[in-house]
């Protein structure tokens, strides 16, 4: 992404955060310490929430260049679905909620999927929910409203997912207690910014490990970056990845400032960023030869994430129809 | 002025003369049709700039608006929206008078700014050469000084507009013996003049966009060289680089124009019915607004963050979106697009046809992907 | 295609022939002269009619050879239209229509769109049908039946084409008298098959034009063909072309057999070719850069052939579907 | 015997022990799978051996059956259908035992081929090296003959079911000093010795069909050398064109089952509802009909009109088309791909993660169209 000054500091921070705290093979189990440390040290839940609310007054944009950078190192910790969860409720009535969000006491997690409202009873079963199985706060989708729903009053199950930089979750409602806090639509444009952001910035992390490999690795008796082949391949990769986080800087803005057009470009960025990232971490396995496929390599972490980011919260094909959709209504 | 206003303001002046006197130009020109109308276009360069609108983004001081890169975007928008024609002196406008303007001496910014300000002035640009392709280094073309001024010998081809020109703005080698990026000198050459003789080349549109130029002792006074003689390829990269993307926005209102043909042709053949072609609508559709954010991020690149290498992601991305356009234009009209009725190619099947040379004219596909490794990788360049 | 000893001398002599008569270039107008040379002298489009119908005798593996050898030279006479006409009325008892056919005083095209029939009258109108304005013999199909009808019965109008070197027509059919002569579904598989052969033919002579292209021209100070990138094109090209030769070839062998899965595999291999033919005519311009453009070039001549034979008689989508369906069906 | 007789009876032998007594190996190793009833695998090889199904195209007069290339295209048809496992000692069968006999001394092959036909040696393969990725030449184990023999020290990577395996045939420099090509011997060597150590590789599937194997002052006799001393790159290039296509088709069958995994999840799942996700299992349908054809026409050949790049043009098409196959498994499943259900990848799990393996072992991609433009286009080597 395309940084101003202000965002340019950020972003160098975080990096050097995450360079130090959360390296990507760390992220293969929970740890409570980092979680504290971004949340009480570096108020990331709380940046685009208001001062006023308790947040730090960022916007949109400073978030998604937090959210890039958490995807450079495939930040398991519940990031992105808190931050995005209390960017929604500060904009809701239901503020009160926010505090635990932003001392790291509790973290969030969306669950959408088919679950029906009798009252303000919630019921349903949604089979993959990212970050639920710690979260203490759920928001759930109830067709077009959103509801939160203390997590306690749900039955949670953690599942073994594809990615393991990536807790999921089964969550089961039974007439669970919930709270109308705003509307679905805009908070699943939220996340799927959020997750676009995150792409970007894994697509951009495993792009250059890969050309870093390509410098340094000689075959045939010279580097395999000078082999033209492979170096236009990285050039087609890139002009992929620009691409993508043209779209991505542009939603940010657009989630920043609430523009009209967010919910065109919001399932835009994501089915954008998506399809780079997935084409971007397959071929660095491909670049990289027998190593890119072993386990011991971060190559295929990065393939998994990628693939399982793309089919979460519906795949590019379907994001690009409703965009569609929207974008040439009237 | 209110953006808004700016606006406003380019709007009534478009729609007051394109609705009016020059009614004939609206969706002229353009790829694969340079040939149309070319009088009235010419025409119309000097009516936009009795308007203003020539040099709208040139400094002030070089007798441009100094308009901001908002009202610009806005502009090309407009311009495109109404149907705005090709315009017939843009490698003057954005390339020649820039260049002039950064790297020329007070006398040639005297000279040669009006002209092109004015719209009286039609520039042409002679850089590529016969069997040299995209390495624009390889120039074979000679540049001798006399007594009388430059003499200049040779042959540049892939020239567009060169038959409706008045300058050509030529990199020639003024260094007998020298090689590659040295030695070279960007002289402005008059074009009507004997010693210069145009040949069109006729294109799989059979239309001729592109030229070749013949130089044989062609002549032009000693001070039309911009920058020292024997510096000439330090000032044409300059040149290269003027190309800011702004006027990308309004290339891609044409490309909007160009979807929504598609669209209604796969409408009119019933192909949209099928889901497989809709989802490669709404994917050219998406690439399209894709299109739109990378140019609005580039626009709002501060210098520390450019990746240097914006124009070059630009080009691959446009020409091959453009081109796969091309070809699901061919694919929702079916066996009907393989006949053509009336006069010539329609547009959509010129249109198809015209996106083959988007890859390769402007720096190919291949040159771009070379550039993007290198410059913005440092991956190793290619042995010579 | 793989050729048996016959079949390469077979493909020899008919290389020599065209590339003596026949050159890329000399087909953007009529020629009488080379079609007498083709019927009469080297009696093509009889080739697989038997010997005891006036006939060659050879099958309809030796056809394909023939049609691969005038794909390469894109060749415009009515060849194609003509022998796969022959093969369908030498195995109908319409066999006293093949007499005009065979000595060349008469060609024949295939009109396929919506016709209907009352008692023998024929009537519809089909936009572009291959070879029409010069035929004697049209042969139409009215759903699952072939008709023969007289092109004196018939309307029809000479169209300018994309394609300069494939004559099309719009043929008009009001009431003309038709007579039963087969099927339909097995007379488009023969076409189908017989495109498919003439399209990897031309494809095969384009991409070998642009590998000499690139053997011979320099650049940066070396020859392009040194290039990886380029190289690597070249080779995916003919990885495409040498799975589309297969399938042609295996289908062409179920034609010579009717086989009976000569239905799936017919479709099959004209999507497969067409779609090859189309990447590496497309490619070829690329390749050969700015050239590759110009009119004088032969590279735009294979490019609209391949263009239009990809969209005439059932895109590459549809005939994929019709032969899945087929080939999936029980 | 007719080919339908003897399909026939492939059937029936086959139907008798995969129902019965090796009901548990149907359907196990193969890609990312090898560790799968390692034991019963050794079993099967020895009973297909009784069967007489070992060195089924092999030449009489090596031991083999000399079945016609029909013969054998129908058994590895059957083999697949009937769900026979993953063949255990396919590089003894495919690869040692053919260059034995091709290139060995009559004692070698009397020792060493009716191992292979019994199925009681499994063998592997060392020739990639540790950061020579694709470069076959670059090999830096060393072989040195002293009293008792070879002695090798080295290291080999991306060797699959050493751990398995009696013997390896392994490419060792032999003349110190040479370079590339020169000097290289083509060893036999006994796995089970003190000097050899297997360490697995686990993969992105978290198998290990792989592995590393260092030898450290491992043994071998002096005459099992095959070939001259020193001129072993001439044994191993034949030892890869021995691959004729015909294990080719049974591997088709496989891949058969895997798109029929692949329709039946995007039925349960209904993805198959979208006409482009149904057109995108129409396309890998149609993909493995090439492959079928492809391998057919292979077999067909004369050798007047072979291309001599057949095995490289179908490396790479059956690596792209399964790896496209993998990303359709995940497609067609949506969110539900992105759990692991039960006890480790789900078979479409582990098909869409082995895929990517496919496109660089055994020759990657990359090599593959260096081979291509080089031997069958005479395209320019890259520079060395």
């Amino acid at each position: 992404m395309t940084d101003s000054a202000d965002t340019a500091e950020l972003r160098s921070t975080l990096r050097g955060f995450f360079e130090q705290h959360a390296p990507t093979r760390s992220q293969l189990a929970d740890d409570p310490g980092q979680w504290k440390r971004l949340t009480t040290e570096l108020g990331l839940t709380g940046l685009a929430v208001p001062e006023e609310q308790g947040g730090s007054g960022a916007s949109y944009v400073e978030l998604a260049v937090v959210l890039e950078e958490a995807g450079r190192s495939l930040l398991r910790a519940p990031l992105l679905s808190t931050a995005v969860a209390a960017v929604v409720l500060a904009d809701s009535d239901a503020g009160d909620l926010l505090p635990p969000l932003l001392d790291g006491s509790m973290s969030a997690a969306f669950v959408v999927g088919d679950v029906t409202v009798d009252g303000d009873r919630l019921t349903g079963s949604v089979a993959q929910v990212v970050d639920a199985a710690a979260a203490g706060l759920l928001l759930v989708t109830v067709g077009d409203a959103l509801y939160a729903v203390d997590a306690a009053a749900a039955t949670i199950r953690s599942l073994e997912a594809l990615d393991p930089t990536r807790p999921l979750a089964a969550v089961e409602l039974d007439g669970a207690s919930g709270r109308r806090v705003g509307d679905a639509a805009h908070a699943l444009d939220l996340l799927h910014v959020a997750l676009a952001a995150e792409s970007v910035g894994a697509a951009r992390a495993v792009l250059e490990m890969t050309v870093a490999y390509l410098t340094v690795r000689e075959q045939f008796g010279r580097p395999l970056g000078s082999f033209q082949a492979l170096r236009h391949r990285v050039a087609d990769l890139t002009v992929e990845l620009e691409a993508a986080t043209s779209t991505v800087w542009y939603a940010a803005r657009a989630a920043a400032e609430r523009a009209p057009d967010l919910p065109v470009v919001a399932p835009l960025a994501k089915a954008t960023a998506t399809d780079a990232f997935t084409h971007i971490a397959g071929d660095a396995i491909q670049l990289h030869g027998g190593i890119g496929f072993t386990w011991e390599h971060d190559a295929h972490l990065y393939f998994k994430r990628a693939w399982t980011t793309a089919l979460l919260h519906d795949d590019a094909r379907t994001l690009r129809r409703t965009a569609f959709d929207r974008g040439t209504r009237g | 002025m209110s953006l808004a206003d700016f606006r406003g303001e380019v709007q009534a002046w478009l729609r007051e003369r394109l609705d009016g006197k020059f009614a004939a130009v609206v969706g002229t020109g353009g790829p694969g049709r340079e040939h149309e109308h070319v009088e009235e276009r010419k025409a119309w360069e000097q009516e936009l700039a009795r308007g203003g609108w020539v040099g709208l983004g040139w400094p002030r001081d070089a007798g441009g608006r100094g308009a901001s890169i908002e009202e610009q975007v806005v502009f090309y928008e407009e311009y495109a929206r109404a149907g705005g024609p090709g315009r017939i002196n843009h490698l003057g406008e954005q390339l020649a008078g820039p260049t002039i303007a950064a790297f020329g001496t007070q006398e040639q910014k005297d000279r040669f700014l009006p002209g092109i300000l004015q719209g009286t002035d039609i520039w042409c640009q002679g850089y590529s050469e016969p069997g040299a392709g995209s390495d624009l280094a390889a120039v074979r073309t000679t540049a001798v000084m006399r007594e009388d001024g430059w003499h200049i010998d040779g042959q540049k081809v892939w020239t567009s507009l060169t038959q409706y020109a008045d300058w050509c703005f030529v990199l020639a080698r003024s260094d007998a013996g020298s090689e590659r990026h040295r030695g070279l000198s960007y002289l402005l050459v008059p074009m009507r003049q004997p010693g210069v003789e145009v040949r069109p080349i006729v294109q799989l549109t059979g239309t001729s966009e592109f030229n070749e130029v013949f130089f044989d002792d062609a002549v032009t006074a000693a001070d039309n060289v911009v920058g020292e003689p024997g510096a000439g390829w330090r000032v044409a990269m300059g040149t290269l680089a003027f190309e800011r993307g702004v006027s990308t926005l309004g290339q891609q209102v044409g490309f909007a124009h160009d979807l929504d043909q598609v669209i209604a042709a796969a409408i009119s053949s019933g192909a949209v019915e099928h889901d497989a072609v809709k989802d490669q609508i709404v994917e050219a559709w998406a690439g399209l607004q894709t299109l739109r954010h990378s140019a609005l991020r580039t626009l709002n690149n501060d210098a520390s963050s450019s990746t240097g290498v914006e124009a070059n992601v630009s080009k691959l991305l446009w020409a091959n979106w453009h081109q796969r356009l091309g070809e699901l234009a061919m694919s929702v009209q079916g066996a009907a697009a393989t006949v053509v009725d009336g006069d010539g190619f329609s547009p959509l099947q010129t249109m198809f046809l015209a996106s083959r040379a988007g890859t390769i004219y402007g720096g190919s596909n291949e040159v771009q992907r070379n550039i993007i490794a290198e410059r913005f990788w440092g991956l190793p360049k290619d042995r010579a």
